[in-house]
């Protein structure tokens, strides 16, 4: 069985046993939903292509997986923004000034917000093992909870249990610009040595971006969202674009099977590829209207 | 059973909406409302159900946010460490803006026969969070103010890091801010008239290909980038493959 | 080169003091530079202009305070159009803050202006949640989404409110957002409704706008302030906008000339620079 | 501007106070900044405990039960109430259930949004690219968007070092990406500059006709 591959056996078995309950009884009661209506199909029909690409997608990921855990090397180029990272708090250590970590500004219905905080939980594990001081400002109090669950969590695997304090992770303010009229004066105040942002930006991207470069810290950013994007790179030392941000915890965690998913992704990336230019050209000579059509699932 | 539950439960509660998707789950919900008699479950999706009880849970936390807040800066003012009045001033106003909105407006409740046994009925128009309230005033005449300015601080800061950034050091940055200032030129009619004396058609053709075409092919390479790496680290997640927020670094 | 050295570095609170100059200067003494109007703008102001005197138009003030210095002068450019043209107007919001207040205030000032009444020749249906359920609601019925108006008068006793049920009794629709309602008044009630509608939208959000307009699916864009001094100026109604325009236009002289500054200073040192070494 | 009440010339100074010592930050960090920033702070953390009892805890979660009988609600209120035992050191972990399922939520419904409403439509309207009119300009458009959609994949592609045909295509792909994020940064600018203005009018003509008006 490739799924489930790091979770221990106990819990593969629960989990297993679980998803096929769930199933059988999607199954048991499609047939019999669709034993009493019959003009209406349970399975949604016109979704089919995207069942196939979830899972073409999903096994080219867990595959990956399955490899890097059976001991297969898997390359990974270098990613500069994110080997900044260990420098930028490298050097706040030397300097003896805190660590800024701002994991987005969403809640945790965005998924770059987990991305962010997972890339927390690395960036926690090297305060601890330095005893640099970490501030983490956050904006919705869900953050605040998953935040002290992670920072305190690389602080006991380090063996710094005693030096954590939870307000590391603080609540600071409910709204956008409120949350950055106090970051920012937190900043000219405190004066950090590395602000590192990562997650979901928005307008205030450049008031943090640009204030933190007032007040002399080494800046690295990371955003999915290609409309902020510029400012980060205009305003701070290295950023961290779009599928880096997603990848940056795995590379950061250096275990091969986090590496499989990044892998995975590469490898749907080429078939995306490849179906575009087979999907242009097709068109360009009038006769892809087919192929096209199999991508039309609005 | 510290780890199995959570992850579980990871797995379960993503595993709904990957679901509900590919089914036309409101039969599932109309079952579940004949069978269970939960009249209200008619017509309902199986997402919009899960999605509430997200927004509840989330909605719960924010006791903690409050916790939060209080205790950083109840910290400071014991201690009578530097800038502690001001640390008061943060503390006094999430009570001042909290209270108030959270008092019944109505006298039929129960608390509401507490509350307006001890005020008077004519306060009513001041609590909640309607037009008349003290939490709407608050809003428009202090909040809004500083939105509004901390928003508008941005030409400072965006004028600032153009003049830092914008240093032809190499090929990249020289395309970076060349198009730059071409579009800032576009976009004024000051600008656009300067950019006719070269060609009547330069301000269409900038909108065509640069905002059109570079853009937005730029736009869609991050946007596909981007959502493989979403879905990557969403299949981790449920996987229990990537678990650094709950407890496995 | 040590001057050019001390450009480069210099400190960004001169930068600030520019910006701020820029943009103050201009109000304080008026030079006008002339606003040109572009075709798509012209498109929106010819669709209310071809309307049939004391007809209904629907305006939305989708907004939130913050985009404001934006979008404000879209409507009351807006509104000063519609009530010289003696129509009437329909004004609500499908957005919780700022949007049904500064609805209130700017309909109530311009139509002082007018003579107009309300109830009779305007009507403020404040906001409801939910965008979904109002946007499809309304083609039904208004009395159904909006019982009352935004200060809690029953529709009934509104007059103008008697002879606009739903979107049959709407000319038009002008919808001026800082957001994606946009998209789903184009997407809901022009596609399945069949109302035509314009909008009038902040800068960021104009380019994805093209688009529907270009598709025919949208009559009309203004973007930004400049959009909105394009209206005023083909009303004829000076407002915040045209008068914004030359501090726009210094503001982004001024940045263009510091980005010039800084290179020359970036070039004069590398070469400096290099011959040293 | 005749006849302003004195509360409306409260509300007025009030604001000028306000926008003047925000931007006073642009300067230096001072204590008309730092008391502004704090009542801003506590306003907002307050104005959010506002909002989500109103149309979170009354709305969704005590009316439905109360009024409409909505028991199963006692699910999700209970999974809430667990969050509180990350204020007890020792039960904290059971917090972690909470946490859980919201996290897992998200991440099933990005598993599918990502994969069926950002990736397949992206590609299709790439794909439609090259539907052209036949002329010149519009053909020049669609190479521009399909070299630029494929080369910034290729940037991104993590597996191999950027050498040979992938470097040279990747380095096409960072070329378009400084050019699209050049014309966004400048198309930017206009609508913060207008920001900036609506301030500066704010003070120059409303507070502005308060000062007349008083002195």
């Amino acid at each position: 069985m490739v799924i489930f591959t790091s979770v221990n056996k106990r819990q593969m078995s629960t989990i297993l046993r679980i998803s096929i309950l769930a199933l059988l009884f999607i199954m048991a009661f499609s047939i019999s939903a669709f034993a009493q209506t019959v003009d209406e199909s349970v399975f949604r029909l016109d979704r089919f292509t995207v069942l196939i690409f979830v899972l073409v997608f999903s096994s080219a990921v867990l595959l990956y997986t399955n490899w890097a855990r059976k001991g297969k090397e898997l390359f990974v180029r270098k990613i500069p923004g994110i080997d900044a990272v260990e420098e930028a708090v490298g050097r706040a250590t030397e300097m003896g000034k805190p660590v800024l970590f701002i994991p987005g500004i969403s809640d945790v219905e965005d998924i770059e917000t987990i991305a962010g905080l997972s890339i927390l939980g690395r960036v926690a594990k090297i305060t601890a093992r330095y005893d640099t001081p970490l501030s983490v400002p956050v904006r919705y109090p869900m953050i605040l909870a998953a935040g002290q669950e992670v920072v305190e969590q690389a602080y006991i695997e380090v063996g710094k249990a005693d030096a954590y304090d939870r307000d590391m992770v603080k609540y600071v303010a409910g709204e956008q610009f409120a949350f950055t009229a106090t970051v920012n004066g937190w900043m000219m105040r405190e004066r950090p040595a590395a602000n590192i942002y990562m997650g979901a930006f928005f307008a205030e991207s450049l008031l943090l971006a640009e204030s933190g470069n007032a007040a002399g810290a080494i800046q690295i950013a990371g955003t999915a969202r290609p409309e902020q994007l510029p400012f980060f790179i205009a305003a701070c030392d290295y950023t961290l674009m779009g599928e880096e941000l997603y990848a940056a915890s795995s590379y950061l965690s250096r275990e091969p099977l986090l590496l499989g998913g990044i892998k995975g992704q590469d490898f749907v990336k080429v078939i995306i590829i490849i179906c575009i230019i087979i999907g242009v050209l097709l068109v360009s000579f009038n006769i892809g209207d087919w192929f096209v059509n199999i991508f039309r699932v609005m | 059973m510290k780890k199995t539950v959570p992850v579980v439960v990871a797995f379960l509660a993503g595993f709904v909406m990957v679901i509900s998707f590919f089914f036309n789950t409101e039969q599932i919900m109309n079952w579940l409302s004949v069978t269970f008699g939960m009249d209200s479950l008619h017509g309902k999706t199986m997402e919009g159900f899960v999605l509430q009880w997200v927004t509840i849970v989330s909605g719960f936390t924010l006791v903690l946010g409050v916790f939060s807040i209080v205790r950083v800066n109840a910290r400071a003012v014991a201690k009578k460490s530097e800038g502690w009045f001001y640390k008061l001033l943060t503390v006094v106003s999430v009570f001042a803006m909290a209270i108030p909105a959270m008092l019944p407006v109505s006298k039929d409740t129960v608390g509401g026969k507490i509350v307006f046994g001890i005020f008077p009925d004519s306060w009513r128009a001041l609590f909640g969070t309607g037009p008349t309230s003290i939490y709407d005033w608050l809003f428009t005449y202090l909040d809004q103010p500083m939105m509004e300015t901390m928003f508008a601080m941005l030409a400072f800061f965006i004028a600032s890091a153009a003049y830092r950034a914008f240093r032809a050091r190499n090929a990249e940055a020289t395309l970076l801010l060349l198009t730059a200032v071409i579009v800032m030129l576009w976009r004024v009619p000051m600008g656009e008239a300067f950019l006719r004396l070269f060609s009547d058609s330069l301000p269409n053709y900038i909108d065509l290909f640069i905002m059109n075409g570079f853009n937005v092919a730029v736009q869609r390479g991050i946007i596909i980038g981007a959502a493989l790496g979403a879905a990557s680290m969403s299949l981790r997640i449920m996987l229990g493959i990537e678990r650094t927020y709950m407890g496995k670094g | 080169m040590e001057f050019w050295r001390k450009i480069m570095n210099i400190d960004r609170r001169w930068v600030y003091l520019l910006i701020a100059l820029s943009v103050t200067f201009p109000m304080i003494v008026v030079i006008k530079f002339p606003v040109e109007v572009t075709p798509v703008a012209r498109q929106l102001y010819d669709a209310i202009d071809k309307l049939p005197d004391s007809s209904v138009v629907m305006l939305t003030f989708d907004y939130y305070p913050n985009a404001a210095a934006e979008t404000e002068p879209m409507s009351i450019a807006a509104l000063h159009h519609m009530f010289k043209k003696d129509m009437r107007v329909v004004t609500l919001s499908n957005i919780p803050l700022g949007g049904p207040t500064i609805a209130e205030r700017i309909t109530r000032e311009i139509a002082a202006e007018y003579d107009k009444v309300y109830g009779v020749d305007y009507v403020n249906l404040g906001y409801k949640a939910n965008y979904n359920a109002v946007m499809h609601g309304l083609a039904n019925s208004i009395e159904s989404i909006f019982p009352s108006d935004y200060t809690n008068t029953p529709l009934k006793d509104l007059p103008l409110m008697d002879s606009v049920k739903n979107y049959d009794d709407i000319g038009f629709i002008y919808v001026v957002a800082d957001n994606a309602t946009v998209d789903y008044w184009i997407q809901i009630v022009n596609a399945q409704y069949g109302v035509p509608i314009g909008s009038g939208v902040t800068a960021v959000v104009a380019p994805k706008m093209y688009s529907f307009v270009n598709s025919g699916q949208m009559t009309g864009l203004l973007g930004g302030m400049k959009g909105a001094a394009e209206y005023e100026k083909m009303v004829g109604e000076e407002g915040k906008a045209i008068r914004g325009m030359d501090a726009q236009s210094m503001a982004h002289l001024a940045i263009i000339f510091l980005v010039i500054l800084g290179n020359i200073g970036f070039f004069a040192t590398r070469k400096k620079e290099g011959k040293e070494s | 501007m005749e006849g302003i009440s004195f509360l409306e010339h409260f509300q007025l100074w009030l604001r000028a106070y306000l926008i003047l010592s925000l931007f006073s930050f642009l300067y230096r960090d001072n204590r008309f900044y730092r008391l502004s920033e704090h009542i801003f702070a506590g306003l907002s953390a307050g104005y959010y405990v506002g909002l989500i009892w109103q149309t979170v805890i009354i709305q969704q979660l005590v009316n439905p039960m109360v009024d409409n009988g909505e028991w199963w609600l006692v699910f999700p209120g209970l999974l809430g109430v667990l969050m509180f035992t990350r204020l007890i050191p020792k039960w904290s972990w059971v917090s972690r259930v909470s946490l859980a399922f919201v996290i897992g939520n998200t991440a099933g419904i990005y598993l599918i949004s990502s994969l069926h409403g950002l990736i397949l439509p992206q590609m299709l309207s790439t794909m439609n690219a090259v539907n052209t009119d036949g002329s010149f300009s519009s053909i020049l458009l669609a190479l521009v968007v399909i070299i630029g959609v494929i080369s910034t994949l290729v940037y991104f592609y993590f597996s191999k070092e950027h050498k040979g045909i992938l470097g040279v295509t990747a380095r096409v792909g960072i070329w378009f990406i400084m050019i699209a994020f050049g014309a966004h940064f400048g198309y930017t600018v206009m609508a913060r500059v207008s920001l900036l203005i609506g301030r500066v009018q704010f003070l120059y003509y409303d507070w502005g006709a308060s000062i007349r008006q008083i002195f």
